[in-house]
């Protein structure tokens, strides 16, 4: 449900920063929160609607894999490493799951699978927007 | 461009943003933003920071209760006029072990998905001189109370946090907790005297 | 290869760790760290891991003394038979706000540049479930002492840290803090009942 | 002074993992740290006699510019952007002074030109082993 949370924040973040029309926005998602992206799109087509900037921009969704990386052990591993860890988290807690909703807390639910060290980090697991399109005599990309 | 830092700023525009908070621990943050939230003339939203801690689920007994996720986000938890927010309404009564480069963008997290209804928000900050000093002042201009209590220790930790917020151009407000106790028809002062905007007893 | 994580861990490597911990804060690990070291039947080296606060610093009253760096690195504040270590040796007495991105090199800092020549080491941690107490796990391996008061927030908090220490196979020392204090000849319990391994009165 | 121990935890870190000789190492520092490199080769050429690993190793240091980036304005900028302010604490601090002995520090000394923010951070400004070249038949490079 939050997904129209994250529709809203795009929304708001693209008119705050754009005078003309946009016509396309990449926004870069986290994999281990498996946000609903029909209902992402559902929602960000429903909330652009009500302003001339957004009116018609087309959302183009990119999933960033994640490389998870133990400062205790120095190993690197991959969420299907740890798949049987992330889903008894899942079926703990249900649909919206800590990680759905707050992806930065990984390291309290999941563990190295080498040495079981919480002490984990992941690349370029945030939300942000890649690149925008907008509207010029000619179509110009500002990326930021 | 960050559309959650946006967000969470949006969360917080143009409301009555308070901020307890004491670089030392135990002083009485939690039990002072409670009350605080508790006495505003109209309904408020407590948002418990300390996101290890998360003391202010405890005080009110709801540290096993799931919030509500709805289209505007996590619903607070409703204890007479104030929506209340934690940490505990996600993960429930569980520890949260987390590396300091996670902790900034948990609090953020946590406010950029609530739904914040209310003119006043009351936060609970964890001690330490932190992300959640960092992140509340790039998201919002907040009004600080600082608990302290009349020992040396923790007058000492104090003044570090009033001088960096002097730095910032911000007057906290002073609350001295724990003062004294009445034993008999005498006042005790365990912890040593100090005088502040307002002095609180010992069990209130 | 990281040479100041060898450095930090060789620093510890065959001595008698001790951690003085609680996620809670204001509850006495401080004071109770210092009592130990104290106590210890040799000399102790007491290393003050709660980089914003530097309470230890503060009850020994050298927070404004700048230590000496030798070829052995930062050498330590000698009082009876302890040894001094603490982050106001290096910034002496203001404000330390940090990110919590680094706080965890920060706490590796000290420990790999500090002259640590004692048998025994204690740590005494900062409140929360961070960095300190991962740092330390991967550094050495140490004995928990947990302290807590009688107040029901700081036992469930403490519970927290118990969880996380069982599943890492380490089983603390329990300490209670501010039992009581003594009112004429009573017993007065401002903050609770509860009993632990030890259990010590309000002002020891 | 704690050049002696930064040179070390090399020669440690270097007879902990390598066997063969090692005839050369790649020490990358941070800037801010202005640590003396002469005083550092000195104590390395001292401490590394002491055993067959090291004996004959030379040590190459390499100074890591920092690029300094504000989490609060989003602005870049660089420790020349910063030397007023840095050398104010190191007159103030003296030859050890505090980012002198944990560069890590520099969030509490140091602000954003821009906005003033404490809120700073910085790349590659920690202290690492980029390479090490050990005798083998034909020489051989390790980097890890
Ligand atoms: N005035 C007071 N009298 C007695 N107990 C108090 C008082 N203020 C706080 N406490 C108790 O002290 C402990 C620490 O308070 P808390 O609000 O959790 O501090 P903090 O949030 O600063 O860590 C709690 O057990 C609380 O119930
Ligand atoms: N048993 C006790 N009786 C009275 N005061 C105490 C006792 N233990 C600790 N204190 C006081 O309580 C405050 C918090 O103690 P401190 O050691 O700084 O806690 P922590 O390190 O857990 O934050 C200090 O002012 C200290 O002097
Ligand atoms: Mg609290
Ligand atoms: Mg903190
Ligand atoms: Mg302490
Ligand atoms: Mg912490
Ligand atoms: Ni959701
Ligand atoms: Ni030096
Ligand atoms: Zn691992
Ligand atoms: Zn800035």
């Amino acid at each position: 449900m939050h997904e129209w949370s994250i529709a809203y924040s795009v929304v708001k973040t693209l008119t705050d920063n754009f005078d003309k029309k946009v016509l396309k926005v990449t926004l870069v998602l986290p994999q281990f929160s498996f946000l609903d992206l029909e209902i992402l799109k559902e929602a960000f087509d429903e909330l652009k609607k009500e302003n001339k900037v957004t009116q018609d921009a087309e959302l183009k969704i990119k999933i960033a894999e994640p490389i998870f990386k133990c400062r205790n052990c120095g190993k690197e591993f991959k969420l299907s490493d740890v798949e049987k860890q992330l889903n008894e988290v899942r079926s703990q807690y249900g649909e919206e799951y800590p990680l759905h909703l707050m992806p930065e807390l990984f390291p309290a639910f999941l563990k190295c699978p080498y040495c079981g060290s919480h002490d984990i980090e992941a690349k370029g697991q945030e939300i942000y927007i890649e690149s925008v399109e907008v509207e010029e005599s000619g179509a110009v990309t500002r990326t930021s | 461009m960050e559309p959650l830092r946006e967000l969470a700023k949006e969360k917080l525009r143009g409301k009555k943003v308070i901020a307890v908070m004491s670089a030392k621990g135990g002083v009485g943050k939690s039990v002072i933003s409670a009350l605080i939230s508790l006495s505003l003339p109209s309904s408020a939203t407590l948002i418990d920071l300390d996101i290890h801690t998360m003391g202010i689920a405890k005080l009110f007994g709801i540290e096993n209760v799931s919030f509500e996720v709805s289209k505007e986000g996590i619903e607070p938890a409703k204890i007479k006029n104030v929506n209340l927010i934690s940490l505990a309404g996600v993960v429930r009564d569980r520890y949260v072990i987390l590396p300091g480069r996670n902790q900034y963008n948990v609090m953020k997290e946590l406010i950029a998905y609530s739904n914040i209804k209310t003119d006043y928000v009351v936060f609970d900050l964890p001690p330490g001189l932190g992300d959640e000093i960092l992140v509340l002042e790039e998201l919002t201009d907040y009004k600080p109370i600082i608990i302290t209590t009349p020992s040396k220790v923790s007058i000492k930790v104090v003044k570090y946090l009033i001088d960096y917020l002097y730095e910032k151009n911000k007057k906290p407000i002073m609350v001295v907790n724990m003062s004294y106790f009445t034993c008999g028809s005498e006042k005790v002062k365990p912890f040593g005297s100090y005088e502040g905007d307002v002095n609180l007893p010992i069990d209130p």
